[in-house]
């Protein structure tokens, strides 16, 4: 039971507060490392140059943002079945972060796409379900903004991401069905050449930076959020009191 | 209260910041009548809804005969009839369509001929081929007596719970409905009344005055 | 005593909830047949549109037929959401809808299955006239037509989901439409590339056995979701 | 010099990463806005007798 302890807003508050600065340290040393290994000891790549450095910040980018989507995925079965406030204020917190994730990894993808293929864009499998991902979480954004009513809204966009969770593998499998029938650009960010293991390397610890800082940055959220809810609540009085 | 058919166990309630009620007991018995008294905003219509499941209480259990019963749970569902401030009716149907139509949804087994009947009795059966939008709000009114009338007893829907039943309903519609809840009651049937017109019906009649949370 | 037994009895049958909203949806949409024929004009008018605007060249024409018309299907069900739920909102049927001994869901499923009939349905028996102006032959017309039968359904369910969370919500439908539309991608996929794939010279069953497939599991998963948002709007 | 042209494609490399550090710089100030503006609503609630500037000792530690 003690794990539940935490699943109440008023004893989550203070815990949060005290890991955002851990996870947010941590979140910049992993980028200062990552970034290095990625801007100087990573090797030029010989088919792209220099430009395939944008790897290091557009595929954690799409990780984070499919990523997000899951845990959100988790915490809206967590709020419908076990109703949780907690969970739902959770989802609330992660959203933002997961759509600019998402939107940087299309922003990047373009930045990629021009000078590797000659294209901003091309309607390949992985941007497409990209671009999807982001209609889903403005959808869910906007459902949640739209009400005013917290409970309602809590649970809707619960529903709402738990529907949409579901949906998103046949998204994806229906996007890259329609891709190769239409035999479009299929493009291959990491495949065909081998990537140097600094490369790999340096990716994988900007991808685990983007973690820890989504935490980070979650968990400051859901305080606002949990601050700005439980307004009224007699234990935000007695947490005011202790600090001043 | 041994044979209480509807309990409601320290029910709490807020809608934004305000609290409408917390803490709130009470128990309504077979053949009893609980009307809910106060001013305007104090949560009479939340609590008729949480009762009716349609709104999930913040804490609390509502129980029926003896058993706690989840938010609209079958159990819960076969025991409540609600009419609320909407009175349910398509404005592209006739009065007795709309009857029929509630009553199916009740599961509620009345012949045509009891229908009939009952449209007789709230005195709509000569309009019963109009449409209701050509129907007064008292008539649309009249339609719910007689998917009351039809709902007596302990049969089925056993709970009713009204939300200003005599809204837009004249004298004479009033003294029926009045008539109809007691021979509900009488029948072994419960009803918690949400009013703040005088109720005088015959048979055994609680109060609850809710008051404004400070 | 014998009431009870009565009322017991229909319930036995809770199927019969399914048939009691199909009816009643039905023949609502009967007492306003201009609602289901603007929904036909608006398809048929947005269709012709695009010849209008790309040219008449039939090897264009032909190329993007499916789409178009995909897509104005789309949108011609995503336009009569809002009648699945709205109106019975507003007048407090849907309360006692959730309040009925039937099962939530079951009711739900009534009223898209009569939602699809009413949409879906003829929507499809005017699709091959508009595939006509495309320069569609047979073979591909009925394509068409047999993944727009069994595609609309799709819509309709996941579009019910999105409608019952929408209600009583400022900017109901444009909010809806944000939230069902990336949700329609894959019927949309799958149905114009049904068409594409006999323009092709490809059999088409695949497409259509993959529409198939998601009709069965929504059947399955849908009706539930919508009651759950049911439940949801009117908390 | 050779290391900011990337080739000559400098402004593809830096117009993503420089993306990406101003989504995160954006975010991380909206956040703490946001926190901000919360707990001076909690102080606010509490009566004006708070001393203002406590909100900051623990909104300080926010993501870095």
């Amino acid at each position: 039971m003690s794990l539940f302890k935490y699943s109440a807003p008023s004893s989550f508050y203070p815990l949060a507060g005290r890991l955002v600065p851990w996870f947010g340290t941590l979140a910049f040393l992993l980028a200062v490392g990552g970034l290095y290994l990625g801007l100087f000891v990573a090797p030029e790549d010989y088919q792209q140059g220099e430009v395939y450095r944008i790897i290091f910040i557009h595929v954690p980018s799409a990780w984070m943002g499919m990523f997000i989507y899951l845990v959100m995925a988790m915490y809206a079965l967590l709020a419908l079945v076990y109703q949780t406030r907690l969970s739902a204020m959770m989802m609330e917190a992660l959203a933002p972060t997961g759509m600019m994730f998402t939107a940087l990894a299309l922003w990047t993808g373009a930045l990629w796409g021009k000078p590797t293929w000659g294209t901003y864009w091309v309607w390949d499998a992985r941007m497409t379900s990209t671009l999807i991902l982001l209609f889903l979480y403005v959808g869910y954004m906007a459902l949640v903004n739209a009400i005013d009513d917290k409970k309602r809204a809590d649970k809707a966009g619960a529903l709402l991401v738990l529907v949409g969770s579901i949906n998103v593998p046949i998204i994806y499998f229906s996007v890259k069905w329609w891709n190769t029938l239409h035999q479009g650009a299929s493009v291959s960010l990491t495949q065909g050449n081998k990537m140097a293991a600094t490369m790999l390397a340096g990716m994988l610890i900007m991808a685990l930076a983007c973690w820890m800082y989504s935490i980070a940055v979650a968990l400051c959220r859901v305080r606002a959020i949990i601050l700005e809810r439980e307004l009224h609540a007699a234990w935000v009085k007695d947490i005011r009191e202790v600090r001043t | 209260m041994s044979a209480a058919i509807l309990e409601g166990r320290d029910l709490g309630l807020a809608r934004g910041v305000k609290q409408l009620f917390s803490g709130l007991s009470f128990a309504v018995g077979s053949g009893h009548a609980l009307v809910l008294r106060g001013p305007n905003g104090v949560g009479k219509t939340s609590l008729l809804r949480v009762l009716a499941g349609l709104t999930e209480a913040d804490a609390g259990e509502v129980w029926v005969r003896a058993k706690p019963t989840q938010r609209l749970s079958a159990a819960s569902r076969s025991a409540m009839l609600y009419i609320g401030h909407a009175n349910a009716l398509k404005d592209d149907f006739t009065a007795a369509e709309n009857l029929t139509d509630q009553l199916a949804l009740d599961a509620n087994p009345a012949s045509a001929g009891q229908q009939l009947e009952a449209l007789k009795v709230v005195g709509l059966f000569e309009r019963r081929d109009v449409l209701t939008r050509r129907l007064s709000q008292g008539q649309k009114r009249r339609i719910g007596l007689a998917r009351l009338h039809l709902s007596r007893g302990a049969a089925h829907k056993r709970v009713w719970l009204l939300d200003e039943p005599t809204n837009a309903l004249d004298g004479d519609g009033s003294a029926l409905f009045l008539q109809i809840v007691d021979a509900h009651l009488a029948e072994g049937g419960v009803a918690v009344i949400a009013t703040h017109l005088p109720m005088a019906l015959s048979g055994k009649v609680d109060e609850m005055h809710m008051r404004e949370i400070v | 005593m014998s009431a009870v037994l009565a009322s017991e009895q229909e319930l036995s049958t809770p199927e019969r909830g399914v048939w009691l909203t199909l009816t009643r949806d039905i023949k609502l949409a009967m007492r306003s047949k201009g609602e289901l024929a603007q929904a036909l004009a608006f398809f048929i008018i947005v269709v012709s549109l695009f010849p209008l605007a790309i040219g008449p060249e039939s090897a264009v024409l032909k190329r993007i037929a499916a789409g178009v018309v995909w897509v104005c299907a789309l949108l011609a069900v995503m336009l009569t959401l809002p009648r699945l739920f709205q109106s019975d909102y507003v007048d407090g049927t849907l309360e006692q809808l959730a309040l009925s001994p039937y099962p939530l869901p079951l009711l739900c499923a009534g009223k898209m299955l009569a939602h699809w009939l009413s949409t879906g349905l003829p929507l499809a028996m005017v699709a091959p006239v508009l595939g006509l102006q495309f320069g569609l032959d047979a073979s591909e017309l009925l394509v068409m037509v047999a993944g727009l039968l069994i595609g609309t359904p799709v819509l309709t369910m996941l579009g019910a989901i999105g409608a019952a969370l929408v209600l009583g919500v400022r900017g109901g439908s444009i909010l809806m439409a944000l939230l069902v539309l990336p949700l329609y991608i894959p019927v949309l996929i799958f149905g114009a590339g049904a068409v594409e794939a006999s323009l092709a010279g490809i059999d088409a069953t695949a497409n259509l056995s993959l529409l198939a497939a998601m009709l069965l599991f929504g059947l399955v998963t849908t009706p539930f979701a919508a009651a759950a948002a049911v439940k949801i709007s009117l908390d | 010099m050779d290391f900011f042209s990337m080739d000559g494609r400098g402004f593809y490399v830096w117009g993503s990463f420089g993306a990406f550090l101003a989504a995160i710089v954006i975010e991380i100030v909206l956040v703490r806005l946001r926190i901000h503006r919360a707990q001076k609503a909690v102080c606010d609630t509490l009566g004006s007798a708070d001393p203002s500037g406590t909100e900051n000792s623990d909104a300080g530690k926010g993501s870095k």
